[in-house]
């Protein structure tokens, strides 16, 4: 089945994930704050979608939906969201913030004129049948050793937090 | 445009593979239709199935037996003022439970009800139905914090903790369920087909996959797959919030949990949206592990006489239904007063039987085979949610966490890798 | 937790406050929840009022609020005469309203130096023990129903039913009965009593086998009552705490035994004890005592003798200068009656020492560091009656 | 009224406690006039002294501090002021009088200077055993509260406080318990009438005239 209107979708899905994300910074209440970014990790599948990855698309709305963004309301209505709400929400260091950001755009400027080699023409795509499975694939046959790597770091991040979070193991 | 329209009925596919949009709204319909009469029909069963656990009558007085009863209440939901807290938020308690109902009703997008009765067929199906039900959490959340009130707060965080510690158990048993539709090795039964040595996802290749391996994947590897679909069915009544696991609107705890503040018709779409989400994972148990649309041994008792011995069976069900419904009426008191009781069973009752009659005509006995077993199937399982409110106590919210990470969550993983070495040995 | 459920601003108007740097305050702070259960809560049976101080789920303080169905029970009998008053001891543990009427009557009787003629004392004591059954049943289904089992509620309140019907054929009345008056019964009973008592038993014997097949081995039941609101006996003494929550913490004192009233001390019984003194002992006594109970029916109902119902007592009571205190063992605990007469035909003062209100100030022992579901569990097992608490 | 004309009267008032002399000096109380007095036919018993062990080593320590009664087969000590506390504390300690069944209040408004009778009835497990402990009291003197000794003293003195006003030294919570915080007046003194109320509580937190 081929593709509907394509890129009515895409600047639909990014145009929300845009204004969500911009609405995750400047709500004051943190909870609206987390709905909003919801919105944005949502239409953020649906760009991964339309890049021929349901996968990943379906991955994002498990893990990042259904299970970060429920941690983070879960801490959040566990504090003093009324004390947060009298903090200032901006610090006013636009300076700072300007070369930051000016900074982050170069460097990605930059390695995409310096690395353009390895960027391939086109991007991957698989055959939307077998997607998961190529992704499996890739994941435990050819990247096997950074995959590990990574999982090993996010088990040490655990048990950092764990060692800092309790009083007493 | 109507060659179109009709070219579709011939095609074996689901109309969203075909590309008929048509289709797709008629069936989108036609689910949130019947799934909305089902939620009504439950509403009745289970108020009158748990009244007859418990030595009573249930409802008896709107309609006969009650029947009308769910339809008053209805009304009454949505005539009733609705009611938003003055220190709520109000944006947020408004999209509270939208976000519930609207969750539960996207799962039924990829449920399949036959091998082409389904909205359409995605390669990731199972995967979605997971993440789409997990987002029901957020709806629960979210009317929790907004409602400002402290018994849905205590509601929510035990629903959010509960829901995301389930989902992991849940996720691993599903998992090997997945795991076995590569898994061509034919178990201690000795039966099976041919499989397909790749994996799947989708829901509909996952019930094919069951048939081409002649087993449903319940009594696939024994006892494993009895493992897989025993830590889903147990992970499943944890995720729909129902009791045992009622922890989030435990009445005796948190007077409604996380709807404490919510009445009328925003109420209602929460109500909608449970047994909507328990319609939904059953659908999910039934597709894994119980054979989804197939109907009981089809190999073993293979052929088109047995075929057609099955095919009766829808018919036969409505059969049933209508005798006891006009047996029923029969034995209602003969005084006058209770005429239009009478009259409304009895027109009831041969409504039954006039479906059953439709159902025996063959080119329709042949299309709702399918979706007659799989709603058996899912029935079943209503039927154990209501069996299970009728006799356990509530688990308290520490013991449901160790139950779900120290016992759900390492059986979990365990029936993986064993699964995973049964299927390469 | 979250400080803003407390405070009155509603969130939206959170919105508009000036920004202003919050010093005092730490960042991220979890703060205790204040949690007000009841007096309109399903499971305080009544209207009990617990503020509950949490952290997270778990209760770190506990007070109980009472009060609210305060009616005055003591001022109003130093404006009535002895027997005026009989009726109103009904209204206070109202589920044993039977139990309650003994106590007052013995206790008045005491005072006036007579004895109920034996007929009337085998009858009250079968009443007296049908009622701890119904008290009992009525404690079974509320509180399983509280800890999320909904099905035995009905299971026991089909069977108190029974009982009920027979208060109703012998006074009239089903909850608040008046049975008994000063110095006997008003009336004999009625035909037929001695057999729905017996059918009765009969009856209700398996049926507490029933209520056994539902809880006593049920998995949820056991994780959910063991080793929850312990009470050991010294704190039990200490508390003053009486009745099945005493006996389930392994002292075997029952005032039926102790200080013997009415014709207990012609019956042959038990006193079932626990040892843990945990919810689950409490459930485990209730129900051997209901055992108990109808095994002194069956004895009383069989040698219930011939004679008059009615003792010789005055018309005009004046109780001759004096105090008493009477106590009789309620299904709740010990249940007494300080009486002090000034020889008119009204009491000078009475005062109840009613079990519910002891009890439930170990409370807040019982729950601390427990969980909200546990709150609600212990409140359950300490088997309050908020008329009797209140008065 | 036990103080009411007590010459004529056949038996004594145990309230009065052996005819203390401060007791028989309580003028006549108003309230009760209308009530008249037992009448002499129906004669009760009389309190009897009571002696037993326990008796003896009690009056060895407190001698003439305790009177030591018994009426209707149950036993209570009438003790002073002074030795009252002591006394309580050595039938928690040493006579394991380890229950404390009831703390109450009687108020008798024509005896002066000894307008309460704070009763103490006391349990043992071990002896199984009553007895109660009374003492008389002043209105607005302070009561020596016993929470120490038996904690379940807390709501039962709460609740004497609650409804006579009685104030109980080294209680850790004394307020009022069944009645609301803010109320004025304590409902079980003579004084009060049935159905007299804190109209002006009522009115302020039920914003109606009256609770009638």
């Amino acid at each position: 089945m081929n593709p509907v209107a394509t890129p009515y979708f895409f600047y639909g899905l990014a145009a929300v994930a845009v204004l969500s994300a911009i609405a995750v910074i400047m709500r004051r209440n943190p909870v609206h704050s987390a709905i909003a970014l919801i919105f944005t990790l949502l239409s953020l599948a649906g760009l991964y979608l339309m890049l021929y990855a349901p996968f990943v698309a379906g991955v994002q709305i498990i893990l990042y939906v259904g299970g970060i963004v429920v941690l983070f309301l879960f801490v959040i209505m566990l504090i003093n969201i009324d004390s947060m709400q009298r903090e200032y929400q901006f610090n006013k260091q636009w300076l700072v913030a300007l070369l930051a950001a000016a900074g982050l755009g170069v460097l990605f400027v930059a390695v995409y004129v310096k690395g353009q080699a390895i960027f391939p023409q086109h991007a991957i795509r698989f055959v939307e049948e077998k997607n998961t499975q190529q992704v499996g694939k890739m994941l435990y046959v050819d990247y096997l050793l950074p995959f590990e790597i990574a999982s090993l770091l996010l088990l040490v991040a655990i048990v950092g937090a764990v060692v800092m979070a309790k009083k007493r193991i | 445009m109507l060659q179109n329209f009709l070219n579709y009925l011939n095609q074996n596919v689901t109309p969203g593979q075909a590309g008929a949009y048509i289709w797709v709204v008629i069936y989108i319909l036609i689910i949130f239709a019947a799934v909305s009469v089902a939620v009504i029909a439950m509403n009745w069963l289970e108020r009158k199935i748990l009244a007859h656990m418990q030595v009573r009558l249930g409802p008896m007085r709107v309609g006969p037996h009650g029947l009308l009863q769910p339809f008053a209440d209805a009304l009454k939901l949505l005539l009733k003022e609705d009611i938003i807290p003055t220190g709520a938020d109000k944006l947020v308690f408004w999209m509270a439970p939208v976000v519930v109902v609207l969750t539960a009703f996207t799962t039924y997008i990829v449920i399949p009800f036959g091998p082409t009765h389904a909205v359409t067929d995605m390669n990731i199906g199972i995967l979605f139905m997971l993440g789409v039900a997990s987002l029901g959490t957020l709806g629960i959340i979210m009317a929790g914090w907004a409602s400002n009130s402290h018994y849905p707060l205590l509601g929510s965080l035990r629903s959010s903790a509960q829901m995301v510690s389930y989902e992991v158990a849940m996720g691993m048993a599903v998992v090997s369920a997945v795991l076995m539709t590569s898994l061509t090795g034919l178990g201690v039964y000795g039966i099976g087909g041919t499989g397909d040595t790749l994996g799947t996802l989708s829901m509909i290749e996952i019930v094919r996959a069951q048939m081409n391996q002649h087993v449903w994947f319940a009594f696939k590897f024994f006892p494993l797959g009895l493992l897989a679909f025993g830590i889903f069915a147990i992970a499943m009544v944890a995720e729909t919030n129902r009791a045992p696991f009622d922890l989030p609107e435990a009445e005796s705890e948190l007077t409604a949990g996380f709807h404490t503040e919510y009445s009328g018709f925003r109420w209602s779409l929460f109500f909608l949206a449970e047994y909507a989400a328990m319609i939904a994972v059953s659908s999910i148990a039934v597709t894994l592990w119980l054979g989804g649309w197939l109907r009981p041994f089809p190999h073993w008792l293979g052929g088109d006489t047995w075929d057609t011995a099955f095919s009766f069976f829808p018919a036969l069900t409505f059969f049933v239904l209508a005798g006891l419904t006009l047996r029923t009426t029969m034995r209602m008191p003969k005084h006058p007063y209770f005429k239009i009781q009478k009259t409304g069973l009895g027109v009831f009752g041969l409504l039954l039987g006039a479906i059953g009659l439709v159902l025996l005509a063959p080119p329709v006995r042949d299309r709702i085979q399918d979706i007659y077993w799989f709603t058996i199937k899912v029935a079943g399982f209503m039927y154990m949610y209501i069996w299970y409110r009728g006799t356990f106590p509530r688990y308290r919210f520490d013991q449901l966490m160790k139950l779900g990470w120290k016992f759900m969550i390492p059986a979990g993983i365990g029936v993986l890798i064993a699964t995973a070495l049964a299927g390469v040995l | 937790m979250a400080e803003v459920f407390k405070s009155e601003q509603s969130l939206s108007s959170v919105e508009h406050i000036e920004t202003e740097k919050g010093v005092d305050q730490p960042f991220l702070d979890a703060t205790e929840l204040i949690l007000n259960m009841g007096p309109q809560h399903p499971s305080t049976h009544g209207v009990l009022r617990v503020i509950l101080k949490l952290d997270g789920e778990k209760v770190l303080n506990a007070e109980c609020v009472i009060g609210y169905l305060h009616r005055g029970v003591e001022k109003i009998a130093e404006n009535r005469t002895y027997t005026m008053f009989n009726p109103y001891v009904d209204r206070m543990d109202y589920v044993a309203a039977v139990s309650n009427g003994l106590g007052y009557c013995e206790a008045v009787e005491k005072l006036l130096n007579v004895e109920a003629p034996p007929r009337a004392q085998w009858v009250r004591t079968i009443l007296t023990e049908l009622n701890r059954i119904a008290s009992h049943q009525l404690w079974l289904g509320t509180h399983a129903l509280d800890i999320g089992a909904i099905t035995p509620l009905f299971y026991t309140f089909r069977d108190r039913e029974e009982i009920l019907k027979i208060f109703e054929k012998f006074c009239g009345a089903r909850l608040t009965t008046h049975a008994f008056r000063i110095g006997g019964c008003q009336y004999e009973t009625y035909d037929g009593f001695e057999q729905d008592v017996k059918k009765f038993c009969d009856f209700v014997t398996p049926k507490v086998d029933e209520y056994e097949t539902l809880l006593t081995t049920n998995r949820i039941w056991l994780e959910r009552t063991k080793g929850v609101g312990v009470l050991k006996a010294k704190d039990c003494i200490a508390l003053g705490v009486t009745g099945p929550v005493l006996r389930a913490a392994g002292v075997k004192w029952d005032l039926r035994k102790a200080q013997p009233y009415a014709a207990y001390k012609h019956f042959d019984f038990d006193i079932p004890t626990g040892q843990n003194g945990d919810t689950y002992d409490r459930y485990i006594v209730r129900i051997a005592e209901m055992r108990q109970a109808l095994r002194i029916i069956r004895q009383a109902v069989e040698s219930i003798p011939e004679g008059p119902i009615m003792g010789k007592v005055p018309k005009v009571m004046k109780p001759p200068v004096g105090e008493i205190y009477h106590s009789i063992e309620a299904p709740k605990g010990e249940l007494g009656y300080f009486i002090v007469s000034d020889g008119s035909t009204q009491p000078y003062r009475v005062r109840v020492r009613p079990p519910s209100f002891v009890n439930l100030q170990a409370l807040s022992k019982m729950v601390e560091g427990a969980l909200v579901a546990d709150v609600v569990a212990v409140i359950g097992t300490l088997d309050i009656v908020l008329g009797e608490v209140d008065r | 009224m036990p103080e009411d004309k007590p010459e004529q009267k056949p038996a004594p008032p145990p309230a009065a406690a052996g005819g203390k002399p401060a007791a028989a000096a309580s003028p006549k109380p108003a309230a009760e006039a209308a009530k008249p007095a037992a009448p002499a036919k129906p004669a009760g018993p009389l309190p009897q002294p009571w002696d037993s062990e326990m008796v003896a080593r009690l009056r060895a320590r407190f001698g003439s501090g305790i009177d030591p009664k018994t009426y209707l087969n149950q036993n209570y000590i009438v003790a002073d002021l002074a030795v009252l506390y002591e006394l309580l504390q050595v039938l928690r300690n040493d006579e394991l009088f380890d229950y404390c069944v009831d703390v109450t209040a009687v108020h008798y408004p024509q005896r002066k200077d000894q307008e309460f009778d704070i009763v103490w009835i006391l349990y043992s497990f071990e002896h199984n055993q009553r007895v109660r402990v009374k003492a008389m009291f002043k209105d607005g003197d302070t009561a020596p509260s016993v929470v120490e000794l038996w904690p379940t003293a807390n709501w039962l003195e709460r609740e004497c406080y609650d409804m006579f006003g009685i104030r109980f030294e080294g209680h850790p919570d004394l307020r009022r318990i069944l009645l609301p915080d803010g109320w004025q007046g304590f409902p079980l003194r003579k004084e009060r009438g049935l159905t007299e109320q804190d109209n002006e509580w009522v009115k302020i937190n039920l914003g109606i005239e009256s609770g009638r």
